[in-house]
């Protein structure tokens, strides 16, 4: 009996040490291989950390950007490379788990790397999260899905490839209003994001002249019955003539809240708007259930979605190696993360250091002066998107496959809102 | 004696986790007999009860049923092959009817299920106050129905040796000698009996072989009477006076 | 290179003297006492969240910032005030150590006063429970710390200092130090006859009671000082963090609460000291490991949890006393007592 | 108005249910082995995915996919008790250390359904099957899923109670329950009654699994959400009696969604604080068993109501 624990001990014992010395071969790597580039040629290679869920709810926008990520560091190199410009990129990922302090994690342990430059997708909440540690450690980051208005701020190190949501709430607002809705119930994410958008909604909405209820939701509740519940006795105090419904919300909840609103004769009987977060992979089939897909059809789901009106040649030539190199459609933030990496990238040639305040200034005036996939990358004095046109879509069912149908826009330029007739 | 011992204890030595109670004790039960084991508190009867079911854990010596070695077997297959004990405190399912906790222990040993009901009327002949209560939860009933329940549960399946871990513990004087009367009945009808008692005198009187344990040693055995008449040898050896019972 | 070295020293550095105070206390309650707290991560939180109500409305009073303290902008706000005056940041960090360690040590003493009465299992799921209910509640209630929106905007106690790498070397070497001298205080603390009656409690509450000790007391104090502790350690992650956020504290804390303290030894504190070198030499290295290196299909984190709990269960299986067996005190008087038995070895060593 | 009471007390004795048949499973495995079962949890998640994937994946019949999901369920359930629980309990381990165990062993399962989950790119998932309004009266809905669940449950209840109360291998169970060492005494075969045990305690956990990837999406969190709610109805219960613990399911299945929405409609409480109400009335119960609050009568009414009561000294 006592051999017999002494030598389990003994297996335990191998366990721990086996697994300290794998750790440390692994720190060896890491330190031996990080510095190991830049002593090769002439040719500097900077690091860029990425941050981006790739694991968690959220890992299909993650997944996402990172494969853009890769194609674009690639496809900078070759430029590069045949322009004899001594400049190379090399991406770092790190995984943000779909939560704000996995995203605050990552950010640390790049920054622990020495990292100066960090471009990911970070929704608002990580944005916010990670702020405090980018600025004290002045790590110049761009986000590539951040829209909250909260996180509008003059010279800080956040920049965002997306203007935010106070454009998005007001064009959502004036798109209800001018389909003939004067009364809208929403429903939005208690976080950074949603409550961003519905406030600079609720006030245009508002200026326009109609009324809002709203009630906000937590996020990752197993059950969303009793708010759908609400919502459905909001519409009806409404009265449901000229009444609408507005969704605020990250699809893997508001795919539950559907499936519940589906079965409720008030809610499918009027129409319900979106703001982005919902056009993307994951909320029609394959990948979400068909039965919600009819409900959205039946409900005529119409949504913003940031994307230039007029499709630029960038954007079709990355579309199409995108598909080339993975098989699937960028669906979501692709196209920005390509346009943040290509921008960084022309910043960092023309400073020839990754000095973080260097690359702040050149990276307001080299934005303003690149159009990219997504359009002209000019940015306000918060760092932010300035200019934003937005395609308003709704979910459409054609032969049999559910899709998300562009029927207008709104052109950032002109401040004017197009929506097809029909 | 081994001749018809149907219970040979040789060199036992056992405790708990690493410490030891029970030093090199060796004894036997006879089939037909009532074989007491009395000793001072702490002088490790329970151990030895628990140690023949190899509920204790072992270090050395072995336990013959019936000339098999039974030393590993574990206490269900105890049960299966004729043994019995009757612990001292918690012996009765609480939360089950005394028929309930008839049954569990006699069709866990896989006997004939007809005969079951004649078991049934075999126990209550014994002991009539639990064919009324045959469907009441042991729960509600009172002690000394409790160890009846007890002793019926050792009964109901045909049992060759049964042992009873101090079954007067905390009952009156009156209960108590009915209970002892009762296993002496049990006895004549051909069950060997190793009965653990405290209280000797009376426990004396129903048996016929007597061991007595002193700080988990055997200082003394013998026939009952023997005991009887000069009891001042028993109290001598549990005041320690005797050869064998100075260690420590 | 030489700047990567040093934040990953004071990385891991940081990390150990947290992980080590949490299982210290944790040490304390279960190792020495007896009590299965398996609510540790919330008087964790505690600390963390006394940092996310405290310092934001010090900071934005002091210098009358009317933001709201929970918009990024106000934080940046408050970031930037901070650089600029040394004294203030470090004070703050000091006021908001000794509160969250107050308030933890409060909680401590009210919880102790259900725990004495609830069996060792129920004590063990309620204040799981109760440690889930307050993150729930904090999430949801936003006026503590921006509800699951988190607040940011808590300044490192040097960061006026121009240099990252130096500040988090030296906010590294004062949590070092904190976590020091914790250990010493428990380390005397065990060996002294306190020591040894709460180590009675322990193995067998009737005895210690019929021997005239107050075990109710003793609980009460000891789930009071741990907790003060387990706050401190919350302080510390929130400032090293910069940023408090209710889901962060799920009940993975605790758990590695007590894998650092099972690995290491229960009742030895140098095991505690072992396991959570162990801990920081997993988490942090195989944070340093970028998935592709170790060309796995699926992310590094998911791995280290995987890594986590097979130790956890290997523990608990062969080596539930951990991998350092607990050492009898060393007290003058048992050296004096070791030296009688010496020179007449008849006696047995009598128990307790 | 009162139409939207009534929804919400459907939805209450939906959700309940749900919580009742949970809470069955976890009393059962408390009382009967000892064992506080965090790693029920993941049994659920795990037939939940199963009857998910093959649902929607390989189309599978939805009335096929009970019978995989629960066999699954009780798969999981007597590989953990044979790797973790049963040696833990053969080395005589605390019922403190188990626990740990079990949330160990419910994390490591969890950690490989996200891995599982991420790599196949199903992280978040429901069966294929379109639940229709069976009865409208004119704005209150009920589904046919709304019936089928509560349905079933009850059913599985009613029989799970025949096979405990009456059938000879639930008496044994309730020896065991007992008192674990007369059980052997009685030659229980303990190691089998246990096994049976697992595998009563695998099948509630497959059926949770299955209808719960019917009525909402699920993540591989999904089962650690469920646990509380229905742990909480087990301390309601009382811990080792199944009839509280059914009990406490449906109390929990009002509390949260009739009591919520009262809150809600009339007090402007927001609906964000549902997980409190289970939280607290778990922490309320397990107050007062512990006499903290002078309450106990009303606990005591709970268990004498139970049909036995285990010996929760």
């Amino acid at each position: 009996m006592m051999s017999a624990t002494s030598s389990k001990w003994k297996i335990l014992a191998y366990l721990v040490i086996g697994l300290l010395i794998g750790i440390a071969v692994g720190y060896a790597l890491s330190l031996v291989i990080v510095p190991a580039a830049p002593a090769t040629v002439a040719v500097k290679e900077y690091t860029i950390g990425m941050i981006a869920d790739l694991t968690g709810e959220g890992a299909d926008y993650g997944i996402e950007v990172r494969d853009a990520g890769i194609l674009t560091v690639e496809e900078i190199n070759s430029f590069f490379a045949d322009n004899k410009i001594p400049v190379r990129l090399k991406l770092e990922v790190e995984d943000s788990k779909t939560t704000v302090e996995g995203a605050v994690s990552a950010a640390q342990s790049l920054g622990g790397k020495g990292i100066k430059i960090i471009v990911g997708h970070l929704w608002s909440g990580q944005a916010n999260g990670i702020k405090s540690y980018i600025d004290s450690h002045k790590i110049f980051t761009v986000s590539t899905s951040s829209t909250s208005p909260m996180l509008s701020i003059p010279n800080d190190y956040l920049f965002r490839m997306q203007a935010p949501d106070s454009i998005q709430g007001r064009v959502l607002a004036n798109l209800i209003w001018k389909l003939g809705y004067s009364k809208v119930a929403v429903i939005y994410r208690n976080d950074p994001y949603g409550s961003g958008v519905y406030k600079y909604f609720d006030e245009e909405f508002k200026r326009l002249g109609g009324t809002i209820k709203s009630l906000a939701y937590t996020p990752d509740l197993p059950d969303y019955s009793s708010e759908v519940l609400q919502l459905s006795s909001m519409v009806k105090e409404f009265g449901g003539a000229n009444t609408a419904v507005l969704i605020i919300a990250f699809n893997y909840e508001a795919i539950k809240m559907f499936d519940k609103a589906r079965l409720d004769p008030t809610l499918s009987g009027v129409q319900w708007f979106s703001s982005e977060s919902l056009k993307g992979p994951g909320i029609l089939p394959p990948a979400g259930p068909p039965e919600v897909a009819d409900f959205l059809v039946k409900v005529r789901l119409t949504g913003t979605y940031p994307a230039s009106l007029t499709e630029t040649e960038l954007m079709k030539k990355f579309v199409e190696n995108f598909k080339a190199r993975y098989g699937r459609e960028p669906k979501a933030y692709g196209a920005y993360t390509y346009d943040a990496l290509w921008v960084v990238a022309l910043c960092l040639s023309a400073a020839g250091s990754e000095d973080p305040d260097t690359i702040m200034k050149l990276f307001y005036n080299l934005a303003s002066k690149y159009t990219g996939a997504t359009g002209l990358t000019v940015l306000d004095v918060n760092g932010d998107r300035a200019l934003q046109d937005y395609q308003i879509w709704e979910v459409k069912k054609l032969d049999g496959t559910y899709d998300f149908k562009v029927i207008g826009g709104w052109n950032g330029a002109a401040n004017e809102l197009i929506v097809s007739s029909q | 004696m081994g001749g018809q011992a149907i219970l040979e204890v040789s060199n036992l030595s056992a405790g708990y986790g690493k410490s030891q109670i029970l030093y090199e004790l060796s004894m036997s039960v006879m089939r037909d007999q009532l074989t007491l084991v009395v000793g001072p508190n702490g002088s490790g009867k329970s151990t030895l009860a628990k140690a023949i079911f190899n509920l204790a854990s072992i270090f050395s010596g072995e336990v013959f049923f019936k000339e098999r070695n039974v030393t590993k077997l574990t206490p269900e297959e105890k049960i299966i092959i004729g043994m019995r004990m009757v612990p001292q405190l918690s012996n009765v399912f609480e939360n089950l009817t005394v028929r309930e906790n008839l049954e569990t222990i006699y069709f866990a040993i896989k006997s004939p299920k007809k005969n079951f009901e004649d078991s049934l009327e075999y126990v209550f002949s014994i002991f009539p106050i639990l064919r009324d209560k045959q469907y009441e939860k042991v729960r509600t009933l009172s002690g000394g129905e409790r160890q009846m329940v007890a002793l019926a549960r050792a009964l109901v399946a045909k049992p060759e040796l049964i042992i009873f871990d101090e079954p007067t513990a905390m009952l009156s004087p009156v209960l108590s000698n009915l209970i002892l009367n009762k296993i002496r009945e049990v006895n004549e009808s051909g069950v060997a009996v190793l009965l653990i008692e405290q209280n000797v005198k009376t426990a004396l009187r129903i048996s016929d072989y007597v061991y007595v344990l002193v700080s988990g040693r055997k200082v003394l055995e013998g026939g009952s009477e023997r005991f009887i008449n000069n009891f001042s040898m028993l109290e001598d050896a549990f005041f320690g006076k005797f050869p064998g019972s100075e260690f420590r | 290179m030489i700047p990567e070295l040093i934040t990953l020293f004071s990385t891991s550095l940081t990390f150990f003297s947290i992980y080590v105070i949490l299982s210290l206390s944790l040490n304390l309650e279960y190792g020495f006492t007896g009590i299965p707290n398996f609510g540790k991560v919330f008087f964790f939180s505690l600390g963390a969240y006394v940092v996310g109500v405290f310092v934001p409305r010090v900071i934005q009073f002091v210098f009358n910032i009317s933001e709201p303290a929970c918009s990024a902008f106000a934080s940046t706000q408050r970031m930037s005030i901070a650089a600029q005056f040394p004294t203030l940041s470090i004070t703050i960090f000091v006021v908001s150590l000794l509160l969250s360690g107050l308030l933890g040590a409060f909680m401590g003493y009210v919880i102790s006063y259900p725990s004495l009465k609830l069996r060792g299992d129920y004590l063990a799921i309620s204040l799981l429970i109760i440690a889930e209910l307050s993150r729930v509640f904090v999430r949801t209630e936003p006026s503590i710390v921006c509800g699951n929106n988190g607040i940011g905007g808590l300044p490192n106690p040097f960061i006026w200092m121009q240099d990252p790498v130096l500040k988090e070397l030296t906010y590294s070497i004062l949590s070092g130090a904190i976590a020091g001298v914790f250990y010493l205080y428990i380390h005397r603390l065990v060996n002294s006859p306190y020591g040894r009656v709460i180590k009675s409690v322990r193995d067998d509450e009737l005895v210690s009671q019929l021997l005239g000790k107050d075990v109710k007391i003793f609980k009460a104090q000891i789930l009071t000082a741990s907790s003060f502790m387990s706050a401190v350690a919350g302080c510390l992650y929130a400032f090293f963090i910069g940023f408090v956020y209710p889901d962060d504290f799920i009940i993975v804390w605790t758990m590695y609460a007590w894998l650092m303290m099972l690995l290491g030894g229960v009742a030895n504190n140098k095991g505690v000291i072992l396991g959570s070198i162990v801990m920081v030499v997993v988490d942090r290295g195989l944070r340093r490991i970028p998935s592709f290196w170790l060309s796995l299909p699926f992310d590094v984190s998911y791995l280290r949890g995987i890594i986590f709990t097979i130790i956890l269960l290997v523990i608990i299986m062969w080596r539930p006393r951990g991998l350092l067996p607990e050492k009898p005190l060393d007290t003058p008087a048992r050296k004096i007592f070791e030296n009688h038995l010496r020179s007449k070895n008849s006696l047995k060593n009598p128990s307790s | 108005m009162m139409i939207d009471l009534l929804q919400a007390v459907i939805s209450s004795i939906v959700i309940g249910s749900l919580y009742a048949l949970m809470a069955y499973g976890l009393t059962l495995t408390l009382g009967s082995i000892r064992i506080y079962n965090w790693a029920y949890a993941e049994y659920v998640t795990i037939s939940a995915y199963v009857a998910a994937l093959s649902s929607s994946r390989y189309s599978v019949d939805i009335l096929l996919c009970f019978p995989v999901a629960i066999f699954s369920a009780v798969a999981v359930s007597l590989i953990v008790d044979e790797l973790v629980y049963k040696p833990l309990t053969r080395k005589g381990s605390t019922i403190i250390q188990v626990m740990l165990a079990s949330i160990a062993a419910g994390l490591l399962i969890r950690y490989l359904i996200y891995i599982f989950a991420s790599v196949n790119n199903v992280v978040i998932i429901k069966a294929a099957y379109t639940s229709k309004a069976v009865a409208k009266i004119n704005d209150l809905i009920i589904t046919d899923l709304d019936i089928f669940i509560v349905g079933l449950t009850i059913f599985m209840m009613l029989v799970f109670h025949f096979i405990i109360s009456k059938t000879f291998i639930g008496k044994q169970i309730r020896a065991m329950w007992d008192d674990f060492e007369l059980a052997r005494l009685s030659g229980i075969k303990v190691d089998r009654v246990r096994r049976f045990v697992c595998i009563l305690v695998g099948m509630p956990a497959g059926i949770i699994g299955s209808l719960w990837s019917i009525y909402s999406t699920i993540t591989p969190t999904s089962g650690w959400l469920l646990l509380l709610p229905a742990f909480a109805a087990v301390i309601v219960g009382g811990l080792v009696s199944i009839l509280g613990a059914i009990i406490g399911g449906y109390l929990l299945g009002f509390g949260e969604n009739f009591f919520m929405y009262i809150a809600y409609k009339f007090a402007g409480v927001s609906l964000a604080y549902k997980p409190l109400i289970t939280l607290s009335i778990m922490l309320l119960a397990l107050f007062i068993r512990a006499d903290i609050i002078p309450a106990r009568w009303l606990l005591s009414v709970l268990t004498r109501a139970a049909t036995h009561r285990g010996n929760g000294r």
